[in-house]
């Protein structure tokens, strides 16, 4: 049976096109980007309330995909995390109908 | 004087004020992100139809392509001047201070509006055309800084993963400010005083209102910022958010005087070139220029220089404009 | 002719025009979601009272109940003749045909809108009960999709997991526009012109302000519908989003002939008929019928449709008005 | 009587009915979160505003000082009452009972918008002062809360994870209410009739138009609470939410009579009294007495006191103002 | 000791109440719903901001229950995702206080 | 190699700051809140859109770190859900640049 696992990347808002457009050429078949509302990190605070420009917001990204897929993919966002601020992770995840990723 | 006073005690510097009082106080205080864009798009449809409407009753003419040309060379022009300065004074390096400079070289359009208003007070006269220069001047800024911080040998040998051609061009050009700027002053322009009568209680009565609201939440942003992020500003730093206006300011006069403005839009231009961005250019840096650092520009530009720019600064810049137009 | 084009550029129309400009420009602006959805609800509320408050000018007569009555028959009957176009010359399956065709035989309140004030310009009347109408005619032509898309064998044998008696009811005849309208539409008739006046400056005055920041949006929403969509979209469905609206007006307009009405109503009547839904269908059909694609019915509703309509749609609607009236 | 049924039939009450009915219908309608939001600031940066213009007119008497005074006395004193008549005769524990205590003793902002316009409706005049008694009436009670639920051994041996001096502080006394209403309040009297005019437009003229859609919203919430909470209520605890804003209102008049208040200002310091919080107290007591049900308090607030006192409560303060004031 | 199971079901917004009753239904003793802002799938892509009717949003609904909980609830689950468009992940966690859920 | 977990910890919005500074006191490097608009637990129910006071909202935080600190960072995270309404999740993943955390 093959092996599933889950991609959660926290990446910049502003860059999330960018991590969307990697995981979409690295094949993943699907992903769903979920807004968040503050975080901390490097002893620095942000919150979406109180930055008008936006520009420090983040995202989390999931996208669910077979193992071969997501290994493949995750080197390619390890380039794009080179350059933009963000954390990755993956986790062995059990998928109902799993033909279709 | 009397303008500095009345500018000083409007109910937008004092909302301002109470905002940036409540953030330092640590108020949990906060206007709701959707609320505060929302406002931001209707006072840039406000003031880029007013604008719009304003050229409609009278032809463009040569002053008038003169006027947008010197906005286009002065937004050019300030970020190099700007991070000249930054290096030699700070300790920032060559990123983060080419970032820096594209705020500066950009224009803030709430600083505008806030001149506006008191270029009106003191009695003098402003164009429409002020608001096609502002849009104009909001993005080669950022051109001059890309070129900045590339000619240290910093270029990326490749593109950031992902990123894709033409995706800064429509990221930076074609920003809601300057969309929405330049869509509602042709708008304006084309339906002129009579086609947007109808429209007039929302866009124009409404307007300084709608303000109060939203410096109330730019006060909280640039409180939270500054106390934030002011540790990480070296006295030089925060000098420079001080200084670096009046550069700008002495610059642009120059360029006003040259052309022969007359002292309404003088010191429009003269306030555009002094104002530094805190919307467009930080978010068009977190994709241009992703090491620098926001804490820096962000704080310098929000929590320094504009609140430096809506009391002390504006009633400079009618000084200034008066001089070089001979009426002071 | 003067109507079309001063309708054409009327401020409402040109940021319409922007925001499908901006989107197929892939500029990277949006209007927030929470706050589009405040607009959406004041254009309804303000609708309603307006509305009302005619209302309680007039006794009810017979003659609006005839008119109520026509909405609801058209409302139920449109879509089966929008089905079966869709079967006889487009490849779309019966669930996608059903679930498109409710969409037409549902209303758009904003097309009704900017129809309401082409007719103003036009120099006619019209009456407050034809927004009791729009709210009438918003969930008929659901009832008549289900049945439709149920009788070729689709019908499920046992309801979607989790879903509730009564949810489809409550989901689509109390969904916020059906409540905010014709609740508005009560409050309006029980205030009266008096009780309503202290909300005028709101709801009357800042109208057209607020339906230009909406339309904006909804060139947003359309432009990129339609950028992203137009590939699921055969040419002979595009076509069906272009003739369809006249077919619907061409029946309205029947009907508005047998029971007499004057031009400015059977003008709103044709409107509504003619126009499709896209914001309160389909939410519906991702209950009702999730196998259809969202890409096909929203794409032509929003992305066709309604700019077809809002252009050239409304002065023809107005025409066809004057026509059986026989005042053209 | 008159005024009673004016109150009644206003759109602001009606449109509240709408939103209850809505939400007891199980309409799925919803106001975004983010556009209440706002709209709550608005109302409270207008009421501010019109308060601080108001007071700028007359200089500040000792009789101000006394009505501010009184104001606090109350808001300390009411939460005791209310926590000695829940425990004699509801089931509630201690904790419950006091955190339901701390939002009797504080103030409901749009009960006092509503009186305002009843007592202005009955011809009677009331001072701006009135806004900041509002304003100092918000918190006492939460101190009172806190000791009465401290005193039963309740107190906690150490504070809870993670908080943080002066956090609670910070929550209560610097919140958005609290800052906005004095801030605007300020601002209004630095800026005075002549500063503000500008503004007037926004925050004068539209205010009822808001405050309709905001009432709507409240019918919402108010309704969806009742209809999820009302299982948790038994009837002695509804019974506290119907008679205790009287009892509030008697002890508050006592007060007016005995400084010797004008009928309409009496008529404020009573509504103040008799109504509760359902925003800023309920978020406060989720930091400081977590284990309180908020199913109770805000069911019983929000649900039961609200609807109760712009219904029927306001016509008997008034009523009551007057009967001190010997006008009645 | 109990093994715990997270389910993370992504699922259109419209029909995130059905899912949260086969959940309620299915014995779980509780869940949250986050709004997702973006997504991709099936080489389409949607975003929050883009459709007023929000009829293409998606949600993502977690939810913690000990194993034969969870087992039993992902059946029911399936039925579900039979009619709507959605994907569920089950992943293995710790949990604190398991006698909880 | 060491391992790394993810805590999510699901909470009342209005405690979210006393966890951030538990999670920031016990060392983790860095965690991002995300708003969460609906949820169910000891059958009741809430949801964002329906309370002005948002006094019933609940959050949930994401934090990764590696073994031994989120270990420890569990045990306090302990205390504030004595007092606050909430539930807290652990798993293992793996993550890119280990070093990082
Ligand atoms: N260990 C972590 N767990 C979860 N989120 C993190 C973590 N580290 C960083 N973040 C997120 O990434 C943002 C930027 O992190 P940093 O680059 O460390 O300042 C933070 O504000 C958080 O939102
Ligand atoms: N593999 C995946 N991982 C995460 N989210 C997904 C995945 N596939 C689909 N989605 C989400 O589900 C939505 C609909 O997917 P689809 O039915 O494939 O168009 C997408 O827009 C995403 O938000
Ligand atoms: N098992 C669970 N899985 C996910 N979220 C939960 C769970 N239990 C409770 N919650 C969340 O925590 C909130 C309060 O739970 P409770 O204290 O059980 O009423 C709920 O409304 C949910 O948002
Ligand atoms: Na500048
Ligand atoms: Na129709
Ligand atoms: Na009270």
């Amino acid at each position: 049976m093959t092996k599933h696992l889950r991609i959660e990347l926290i990446i910049e808002r502003m860059a999330h096109k960018r991590a969307c457009r990697v995981l979409e050429a690295a094949g993943m078949t699907g992903y769903t980007v979920l807004p968040a509302m503050a975080g901390y990190g490097n002893s620095k605070r942000w919150s979406r309330d109180t930055d008008l420009s936006a520009s420090g917001d983040m995202v989390v990204i999931i996208s669910v995909g077979d193992e071969a897929k997501v290994r493949a993919t995750m080197e390619q966002i390890g380039d794009l995390l080179g350059a933009h601020i963000g954390i990755v992770t993956t986790t062995e995840v059990d998928v109902l109908r799993p033909g279709r990723f | 004087m009397d303008v500095a006073i009345s500018t000083l005690l409007s109910p937008i510097i004092l909302f301002f004020a109470l905002g940036m009082g409540a953030a330092l106080l640590r108020s949990q205080m906060s206007v709701p992100e959707a609320f505060a864009k929302g406002m931001a798009l209707y006072l840039m449809m406000a003031i880029g139809l007013k604008g719009g409407v304003e050229m409609s009753k009278n032809p463009l003419t040569m002053d008038v392509i003169l006027v947008l040309g010197a906005g286009i060379v002065l937004s050019f022009l300030i970020p190099a001047i700007a991070f000249a300065c930054l290096r030699a004074t700070t300790k920032l390096d060559r990123v983060d201070a080419a970032a820096t400079a594209a705020h500066y070289g950009s224009i803030s359009i709430v600083t505008f509006v806030a001149a506006t208003e008191a270029v009106r007070l003191s009695g003098l006269d402003s164009g429409g055309h002020l608001v096609a220069v502002a849009a104009l001047m909001e993005t080669p800024a950022i051109i001059t800084a890309l070129v900045l911080a590339a000619r240290g040998g910093g270029k990326r040998e490749k593109p950031v993963a992902g990123s894709e051609r033409g995706e800064l061009v429509r990221e930076v050009f074609l920003n809601a400010s300057i969309v929405v700027l330049v869509g509602a002053l042709i708008v304006g322009w084309i339906a002129g005083e009579k086609g947007t009568a109808s429209v007039q209680p929302f866009f124009v009565d409404l307007f300084q209102g709608v303000l109060c609201l939203f410096l109330l939440d730019m006060g909280l942003s640039a409180g939270r910022g500054l106390r934030q992020g002011w540790r990480q500003l070296s006295p030089m730093t925060v000098g420079f958010g001080l200084y670096m206006p009046l550069i700008a300011a002495a610059i642009a006069a120059g360029f006003a005087y040259a052309i022969g403005m007359p002292a309404g839009d003088a010191a429009l231009l003269i306030t555009l070139s002094a104002s530094a961005s805190y919307i467009a250019v930080p978010a068009a840096m977190r994709l241009a220029l992703p090491e620098a650092k926001p804490s820096i520009y962000l704080t310098l530009s929000l929590g320094v220089t504009f609140p430096f720019n809506v009391t002390i600064g504006i009633p400079i810049y009618i000084f200034l404009a008066l001089l070089i137009t001979g009426q002071s």
